[in-house]
């Protein structure tokens, strides 16, 4: 068996509506083994990894091999594929947000994987259900298992898949970008346990990242795809210290640097005081109801014009829900301060109408684009309706250089949402949100699907728009990298709580609780600096 | 000036033409309909019991849009002439000619000279037979269908647009809103129809406005509760936040955001509504709440299809009118549906089926 | 007169005698050696039934419960109106009709058992003019005391000794077990198998579905002369349908032994399925000497436009009915002509001596033409002809004509509605406002709801509706509010036409008050001439026969009775009936 | 939820009178009345029968009985007002009504002298059975059928089923009964079914087995015909939400997970497709057993509310129309705030809270 590997393209040819995103992709994946598939947003890494196991639209057409373990995959009857799919190959999709079943709690999705695959059912199930959470390093494993996946962060909704993708002991794991909503430190957790479980069962690996570091450390060999063909494939070592093409060298160079303009004004252009968020647990019949789950304790915190502050903590954290509440767009306490204006206590028109001064990146891109409407539409709304004094011209004008600005090709305005990859449609939303040139931008991991060189083009392009329009951001991100390259001052959260904030550059080169330490280890930051 | 108008157009909108001119079923329902209604529309030129055209004694006469007197024509009554009947027939093509329209009744034409007894069957003069008064099927059918349409078009509308409206809102705003809002529109929905009806028929003489007006109070209910559901659901999805996020006041961002992703229900019953609209009249007109008696309306065919077994012309007259309207415009509806499904899948033929590329 | 003085008759009849003697065997269209036994089903369509309680208010009660109770008196459908004894064995009235006293029979009983006493119709009486429904209570207004003279006699004492006929409509007076009510609530509907006297008894109740009776074997009264060779059949069967069409499928298929009266079409066209064609089914059309009644478009004389008589004559002008038989009836009806039509008391030719008698105080009143032009009144034939003579009448009458449209003397144009309670009529009146349109005369249908029609006929509100003034054999009192002025303006009265004439209120007290069926017939005729003079009404039509259509099964004694069908004459010939029910169950 | 609930169950109170006083003012309104009704009763020209809805006739008026033009005594039209209970002002009629359905207390009908929620209960077993099998037929080959033509959209199949479900729909249900009739129940072509009741006459005696067949065999022509028309909406209407969802990220995961495309369907999409068609389903279910059929009912000549309602608007006979009216108002009320519920239990985001704009 050995001899032969465990996965393999041959010439994988993949096509959209006649137009090629895949073009002759070879591949093989060998037992045991970590294959990196690396490339910039957008090259075809998803479709590819989609279409190896059937599960493209049918609007795209695919040509060339596919093998698992010397099974042809061509032509599989849908009954080998239900036994293959899930059972000998673990998935791992690239957005965790959109990719459970809205109406099925995680409990009953995790059971369906084991019950398909193993014949688990009722205690059994959950019991290994259980298990299966607590591998993947979730907290409140029982609470969660009631739970639905929009109670859940981010962080949270991706361990769950990929205690879905791991749940069988599958042969091959296709994982496509598996740990991007995750903090460093249980993202390497995450991928010690992947190493673990492809230790223990030569288990063969195909991980689709963006993060070169994380290939560096994880992966044994390496393909680099560069708009649907492999620039070239080779052992980490050799592609690292030897790169081929000027597209890798490219890529291995790009990383974000640079710090952002310092902040003139010392006035404050939102300001929190006291704001916590909290959620109700469900009641369960005849019993009392449980106290409810502060996702936010009340914390201050100030934005000064101008200003990046960026907003670190592990998964679930609250990161997400603090955003949300200080844009009241959760329910919330405390009182917010938006130049000026008492924002807690704006309604109606009068909260409308300062919502154009500032803006959200949702951490979940899909999901905030509405599926009906084109690119162009989504991307104009805002403006079209808070600036009706703009002439059809200009707006087409605007959206194209805020489209070009996010580096999406041109043409696409006239596309629906799912017609792109990850990284496109976290542009998509950046730029909905900066083409309204807003005082104030939320961020919420708006670089978690870019690669390193689409990434450093974005931060360029972000501090370029604060340098010359003055604009704040809250930035929420797991990299620190970026965060370092971005932020001003940081604030740490852990469990809704502020552990600690001050200075960027201060807070992670001089740590000074516990936390943010291992954060800033993990992330690996000190080494390179 | 086509290419100007094409050229205008955003690319969306052209990628939806595309999609919709590549379903060849919904192109071609469009067609016939339009058609159809075309024809109906013209109803007069096409049956009517009045010659579109004709020369008498010399003189050149439009007995479709003027009225002459019977004595002008060498009878003795000054009252408009009836151009079917033998007497002035004969008197007229004695002395010129006269130009028929293809059907020589109109929907309310008695055809005094039967060769059988009404209901008569299909035959060179009547092409889909008499009802059980003698009048021709086929003019009536005609004359009904562009009442029923217009009928149907207006209430379809009408109560897509209160129904999503107050659904609409409903399901969007929640709280309070909602509360009474739906225990407003039970209250509504509780009144008795047949009773408003008979009120109605007791101070006025019903036409086809009041009705209309009466139905339109009515028939929107049957919308609101899916809306609303839909609306309860989509107003929690992340791009309706978003939507939200952005300042967008509630208006637009039901209008844009939440209702084209909750419109599968409204779409669905387009065209069940507008058949429902001509059934309903036909409901009526079976119940004699109807349109005023004498009106050509297929709701009348229908229940003299009944009344009349041995009759079979009739039912079935009334039948095909009905289903024929009712799949062009459910073809139409798949059609629409298609256009505006942003993943609709533009090869003809090939379905999207789970996709199953083995 | 004393009662004492007065005869025991066994009949009583309206005028003169009864044409059977006492003592006659049997009526002379049944046959006392029919067979026995054998099923009729037939259908009841229209409400389903709650009720077996026919004589209340409260609930539908179900069809044919006349079978079960016995009355005073029974009539004989080949006379017009004589009735002879079924439970009184003897019948003494009062020459000046104060009173009339009834010998029960001896051996009247109930099913039960227990005789049929004076006291029992006493308790009918009673209960059926206090409790029962309201037109018991009319019938017998004129009745002031009724009591027992003894266990078999029971004495009716009269009010109106006015009218002949309320002796013979007290015969009609079905008696109910005192015994039995005692203990029962009247008034409230049952679905109870009543306790009767009858020549059946309720044998199934299938709530609002179907009825079933069963011949009484030992019934009391098989063998009295009027009851010999009749009541034959065994099981007599009513099943519901609520739609004709239905019923109509459920006599196809076997289901239904029996269909009287079918419309027009459906006997044109109905009867061509299978069992016709292999001879199963047999169809009669049994001629009725009842006289046909006015069935006839109404104008409400009391609007105004109805004023001129030559309107009304235009408007009856208008009428083509020899269209409408031919195109929408298949011919099957007559030309009402009279309102006594079909029967002896219709007018005819000129006026006779007898009837100028009566008319002669009145000439002055009245038009010369009712003295001096025959009857049938004299119309062309031909549609345009009648057009044309309406068009005169009406320029004549000062009618003018704008735009096409009719003007009346007094410069309005000239609108008729016509109002319906049935849709299914509509059909019968376009060609009419077809006619009238013609004439400039703007005409239109407007059909409403039963409850608000009944309303706005109980009010006088409309132009002109259908109506009906339906005749018996031996007109009466009716006659009066059908054309009285007292009753002109009464609410819901049956003077639907609003007709106010001293001359007709005349004719009317004469016919009442006629002794001989001669002078009856001289004053109905002289009443018809002069309403059919004063066109009040456009005459519609009849049909002067009872249509039946059955499976061949039955055996019937021809002649037919001339008042009316008698089905209970008729049995069922048991060879025929293996026959055909195989085929019925068959399919 | 539960304090929700509550609320809701509150408000049925205010609601309930709200229809009801309006019904009382609208019913009052319309010309004729009930003792007009009783009048016509006795001329044999009662709208008793459901007249309108009959076939045949049309060419004699309807009008007989030469003794009934005697005229009625006043005073019987007095009694009748004092026992229909309009000698008393409206507003105390009403008041005595709401009192009296306060304690489920109906009310006794002015015509068959029996009380409403006797009638009620007696025409039920016609309407449940209509309107069980009916529904279940529907809605047991709606959707599955409505699930494959969303995976073949476009195809023949789906193409001809539109077709073919169009048609049902089309067709006038009593055309349609009438001629289910003529083919399989009458003279000239098959006698296969009866036409006409819901049981044999000799129900009572039948075993068991014979009772359930005896039962289906009566059922099923009038449950086709009343089925026939319903099939399109929900077909299409499962169709068409379940092409909305198919395309969905989830549906990915789940076949990603081996799942089977039935369990795809059923297990995942379903849920997510149902929402509008519970929607729907609480004036579906009203609407087939309490109104849906009524001329079914006529053209099978079976009792069932459909036709009690009807006939009590025709004839006025109040207390039956209230009496129905507050029963099915209520019914409706309950079944919608379950419908409600079953929202939050099918799609746990979704609640009826305020969302400020
Ligand atoms: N359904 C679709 N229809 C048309 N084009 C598509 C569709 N899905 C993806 N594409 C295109 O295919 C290309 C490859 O997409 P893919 O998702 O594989 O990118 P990726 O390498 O995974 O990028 P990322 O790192 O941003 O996730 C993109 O240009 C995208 O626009
Ligand atoms: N609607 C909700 N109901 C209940 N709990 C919720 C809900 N939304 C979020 N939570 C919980 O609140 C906590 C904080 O969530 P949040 O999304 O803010 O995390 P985060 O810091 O953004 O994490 P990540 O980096 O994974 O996105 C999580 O534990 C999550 O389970
Ligand atoms: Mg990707
Ligand atoms: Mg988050």
């Amino acid at each position: 068996m050995p001899d032969q590997p465990l996965f393999q393209l041959d010439a994988l040819t993949i096509a959209f509506d006649g137009m090629p995103v895949v073009d002759a992709l070879s591949l093989e994946v060998n037992h045991g083994e970590t294959l990196a598939l690396v490339g910039e947003s957008g090259s075809g890494k998803s479709v590819s990894a989609l279409g190896a196991l059937g599960l493209l639209p049918a609007n795209a057409s695919l040509t060339g091999g596919r093998r698992l373990d010397g099974l042809d995959l061509s032509d599989l009857s849908p009954r080998d594929w239900r036994r293959i799919r899930g059972g000998q190959v673990g998935f791992i999709f690239q957005e965790p947000m959109t990719s459970l079943n809205p109406l099925h709690n995680v409990g009953k999705q995790l059971g369906e994987t084991l019950r398909l695959h193993q014949g688990l059912t009722g205690q059994a199930a959950r019991r290994r259900s259980h298990e299966l959470l607590e591998r993947v390093r979730l907290p409140r494993t029982t609470e969660l298992l009631d739970a639905w996946p929009h109670q859940l962060s981010g962080g949270q909704r991706q361990r769950v898949m990929i205690a879905m993708a791991i749940a069988n002991n599958p042969r091959l794991l296709v994982a496509d970008e598996p740990t991007t909503a995750l903090d460093v430190t249980v993202q390497r957790e995450i991928l010690a346990l992947l190493a673990e479980l492809r230790d223990e069962r030569e288990m063969g690996m195909l991980f689709i990242t963006h993060d070169l570091n994380l290939v560096r450390h994880h992966a044994d060999r390496v393909c680099v795809m560069h708009q649907g063909r492999a620039q070239e494939t080779g052992t980490v070592s050799d592609v690292f210290s030897a790169p081929q093409s000027p597209y890798t060298r490219a890529l291995l160079d790009a990383e974000p640097s640079g710090r952002p303009a310092p902040v003139t004004t010392r006035s404050a252009l939102l300001e929190a005081r006291g704001v916590g968020v909290s959620f109700q647990r469900p009641k369960r019949l005849f019993q009392r109801r449980p106290a409810a789950f502060e996702a936010v304790k009340p914390l201050d915190l100030h934005v000064a014009p101008g200003e990046t502050l960026g907003i670190v903590g592990e998964s679930g954290s609250g990161k997400s829900t603090l955003a949300q509440a200080l844009l009241r767009l959760v329910p919330s306490r405390g009182r917010l301060d938006f130049d000026g204006t008492r924002l807690d206590q704006l309604r109606g028109g009068a909260l409308r109408r300062q919502r154009r001064r500032f803006q959200v990146v949702f951490q979940d891109p899909f999901g905030s684009l509405s599926p009906r409407m084109p690119v162009s539409d989504i991307i104009s709304e805002g403006l079209r309706f808070h600036h009706p004094e703009l002439g059809a011209e200009e707006v087409e004008r605007r959206i194209r250089d805020t489209l070009q600005e996010v580096g999406l090709p041109e043409g696409c305005a006239s596309r629906y949402p799912h017609e792109f990859s990850g990284g496109q449609r976290q542009r998509i939303a950046v730029a909905r949100a900066i083409i309204m040139a807003p005082d104030l931008v939320v961020l919420d991991e708006p670089t978690s699907a870019l690669d390193r060189s689409v990434q450093a083009q974005l931060v360029n392009l972000l501090r370029e728009l604060q340098r010359r329009r003055g604009i704040s951001y809250l930035f929420i991100s797991h990299d620190l990298a970026v965060v370092r390259a971005m932020a001003h001052r940081i604030l740490v959260l852990k469990d809704g709580e502020v552990v600690e904030s001050g200075d960027c550059l201060d807070v992670l080169e001089r740590p000074t609780t516990a936390y943010t330490r291992a954060l800033v280890e993990a992330a690996g930051l000190r080494e390179r600096s | 000036m086509m290419n100007a108008a094409k050229t205008r157009l955003s690319p969306i909108t052209r990628r939806r033409l595309e999609v919709f001119r590549q379903n060849r079923r919904a192109r071609i329902s469009l067609w016939v309909f339009a058609v159809l209604f075309a024809i109906s529309l013209g109803a007069e030129l096409v049956a009517n019991d009045k010659p579109l055209l004709m020369q008498y004694q010399g003189d050149w006469y439009l007995p479709l849009l003027v009225d002459y007197p019977d004595t002008e024509f060498g009878g003795f009554l000054p009252t408009p002439a009836d151009y079917r009947d033998p007497y002035t027939r004969d008197a007229i093509e004695a002395d010129g000619w006269m130009l028929w329209a293809p059907i020589p009744y109109s929907y309310d034409t008695l055809d005094m000279t039967l060769r059988h007894p009404a209901p008569s069957p299909p035959d060179g003069e009547h092409w889909l037979g008499t009802d059980d008064q003698g009048r021709d099927v086929l003019a009536r059918v005609i004359y009904g269908f562009r009442l029923s349409v217009i009928f149907a078009l207006v209430l379809t509308i009408g109560s897509m647009a209160l129904g999503v409206l107050i659904g609409g809102v409903q399901g969007y705003f929640g709280g309070k809103i909602d509360l009474i809002g739906q225990r407003l529109t039970e209250i509504w929905s509780g009144l008795p129809v047949l009773f408003l009806l008979i009120i109605l028929a007791s101070m006025v003489e019903p036409n086809l406005w009041w009705l209309l007006g009466i139905m339109l109070l009515f028939s929107w209910l049957g919308l609101v509760d899916v809306v609303r559901a839909e609306f309860l659901r989509a107003r929690n999805l992340e791009y309706v936040r978003a939507a939200r996020a952005m300042g967008l006041p509630s208006r637009l961002i039901m209008w844009r955001h939440v209702l084209p992703n909750a419109m599968v229900a409204t779409l669905t019953f387009i065209p069940f509504l507008f058949t429902g609209g001509i059934t309903t009249l036909t409901a009526l007109d079976f119940l004699g709440f109807g349109l005023p008696p004498g009106s050509p309306s297929l709701g009348e065919l229908v229940a003299q299809g009944k009344n009349n077994l041995q009759a079979p012309w009739l039912g079935i007259a009334a039948f095909m009118t009905l289903s024929i309207m009712l799949s062009l415009l459910v073809f139409i509806g798949e059609g629409l549906r298609d256009a505006f499904d942003p993943r609709h899948i533009q090869h003809a033929g090939t379905a999207p089926r789970i996709p199953h590329h083995a | 007169a004393d009662p004492g003085d007065v005869p025991t008759r066994h009949a009583l009849a309206l005028y003169g005698e009864p044409a059977l003697d006492e003592g006659f065997d049997h009526f002379p269209h049944a046959d006392p050696d029919a067979p026995i036994g054998g099923t009729l089903a037939r259908a009841a369509i229209g409400s389903s039934f709650d009720s077996t309680n026919p004589y209340i208010v409260q609930g539908t009660p179900a069809a044919g419960l006349g079978n079960v109770y016995d009355t005073l008196l029974t009539s004989n459908p080949n006379e017009p109106f004589t009735m002879y004894g079924l439970l009184a064995s003897g019948i003494r009235l009062d020459p000046q009709r104060h009173w009339v006293e009834f010998d029960l029979n001896p051996k009247a009983r109930f099913h039960d058992g227990t005789p049929v006493t004076a006291e029992d119709v006493v308790f009918s009486f009673e209960t059926l003019t206090e409790h029962g429904q309201p037109l018991y209570g009319a019938y017998y207004a004129g009745v002031k005391d009724v009591h027992a003279v003894d266990e078999d006699t029971v004495h009716f004492d009269l009010t109106d000794s006015e009218s002949r006929e309320l002796p013979l409509i007290l015969g009609q007076l079905p008696v109910l077990p005192a015994h039995y009510w005692r203990e029962r609530d009247f008034t409230q509907p049952t679905q109870d198998a009543l306790l009767g006297s009858g020549p059946y008894r309720i044998a199934e109740v299938d709530p609002g579905h179907r009825i079933v009776y069963e011949r009484v074997d030992d019934y009391w009264g098989r063998d009295l002369p009027v009851n010999r060779g009749r009541h034959n059949i065994g099981r007599l069967v009513f099943d519901y349908y609520r739609d004709a069409s239905v019923a109509m499928e459920a006599f196809k298929a076997g289901n239904l032994d029996m269909r009287t009266g079918s419309s027009a079409r459906n006997w044109a066209t109905g009867y061509d399925f299978p069992a016709v064609k292999a001879g199963f089914v047999k169809r009669l059309e049994i001629p009725d000497g009842q006289p046909a009644g006015m069935q006839a478009y109404v104008m409400n004389l009391r609007r105004d436009k109805f004023q001129d008589v030559r309107l009304r004559e235009a408007l009856n002008l208008a009428f083509d009915f020899e269209w409408l038989n031919k195109n929408l009836f298949y011919g099957a009806y007559q030309r009402t002509h009279s309102y006594f039509d079909n029967s002896e008391m219709a007018a005819e030719g000129l006026p006779s001596d007898a009837e100028l008698a009566l008319l002669e105080p009145h000439r002055d009143a009245l038009p010369e033409r009712v003295f001096d032009s025959p009857l049938p009144i004299d119309m062309p034939e031909e549609p345009r002809a009648r057009l044309q003579r309406a068009h005169e009448l009406l320029t004549e009458a000062g009618y003018t004509y704008r735009d096409g449209q009719l003007i009346t003397p007094e410069g309005e144009p000239l609108r008729l509605e016509v109002l319906l309670h049935d849709s299914r009529f509509e059909r019968v009146v376009h060609p009419l406002l077809r006619n009238l349109k013609r004439l400039g005369i703007q005409g239109k249908i407007r059909v409403v709801d039963v409850s608000q029609y009944l309303n706005r006929r109980g009010n006088f509100d409309f132009d002109i509706i259908v109506g009906s003034f339906p005749q018996s054999a031996n007109p009466g009192n009716e006659q009066r509010e059908f054309w009285g002025s007292k009753y002109a303006n009464a609410p819901q009265s049956s003077n639907l036409i609003g007709l106010e004439s001293p001359v007709i209120d005349d004719l009317v007290e004469r016919l009442i008050a006629a002794d001989t069926r001669a002078e009856l017939d001289t004053a109905a005729q002289a009443l018809d001439r002069v309403l059919r003079w004063g066109f009040y009404v456009i005459p519609q039509w009849h049909l002067p026969a009872t249509r039946v259509a059955f499976w061949d099964k039955f055996g019937w004694k021809e002649p037919f009775p001339e008042y009316g069908l008698d089905l209970d004459a008729w049995w069922i010939d048991p060879q025929r009936a293996a026959e055909v029910e195989a085929r019925q169950s068959g399919g | 939820m539960a304090a929700y609930t509550l609320r809701r169950l509150l408000l049925m109170i205010p609601t309930l009178l709200g229809i009801l006083l309006l019904n009382f003012i609208i019913v009052q309104a319309a010309p004729g009345g009930p003792i007009d009704q009783m009048l016509a009763r006795f001329e044999g020209l009662s709208s008793q029968s459901s007249t309108r809805l009959e076939g045949d006739g049309g060419e004699v008026a309807s009008s007989d009985g030469s003794r009934s033009s005697r005229g009625i005594p006043p005073q019987f039209i007095e009694r009748l007002e004092t026992q229909f209970g309009f000698d008393k002002p409206a507003p105390e009629r009403f008041l005595d009504m709401l009192v009296d359905y306060a304690t489920f207390d109906l009310g006794e009908s002015f015509f068959r002298g029996k009380a409403v929620t006797t009638l009620i209960l007696e025409r039920l077993p016609v309407s449940i059975s209509l309107g069980l099998w009916t529904t279940l037929l529907v809605y047991l080959i709606s959707i599955p059928l409505g699930v494959r033509k969303a995976l073949v959209h476009g195809s023949r199949f789906d193409v001809w089923t539109s077709g073919l479900v169009i048609i049902g729909y089309a067709i006038p249900g009593f055309l349609f009964a009438i001629l289910l009739i003529v083919l399989f129940a009458g003279g000239s072509y098959w006698d296969i079914f009866p036409l006409r009741g819901l049981t044999s006459p000799d129900f009572s005696e039948l075993s068991v087995w014979g009772k359930v067949k005896d039962y289906f065999w009566h059922i099923s022509l009038p449950v086709a015909a009343s089925a026939i028309g319903s099939f399109a909406t929900l077909t299409m209407l499962t169709k068409n939400s379940f092409l909305d969802e198919i395309h969905k990220q989830y549906v990915l995961t789940a076949r990603a997970k081996g799942a089977s495309d039935r369990r795809v369907l059923y297990g995942h999409v379903f849920r997510n497709a149902m929402l509008i068609i519970i929607a729907g389903l609480p004036s579906a279910l009203i609407g087939i057993f309490f109104t849906g059929a009524l001329l079914i009912e006529v053209i099978f000549s079976l009792n069932g509310l459909g036709l009690l309602g009807f006939e009590a608007v025709m004839q006025r006979d109040y207390p039956v129309i209230f009496g129905t009216l507050y029963l099915y108002t209520l019914i409706g009320l309950i079944l919608k705030l379950i419908s409600d519920l079953t929202y939050v239990w099918v799609d746990p985001r979704i609640d009826f809270e305020t969302r400020e704009s």
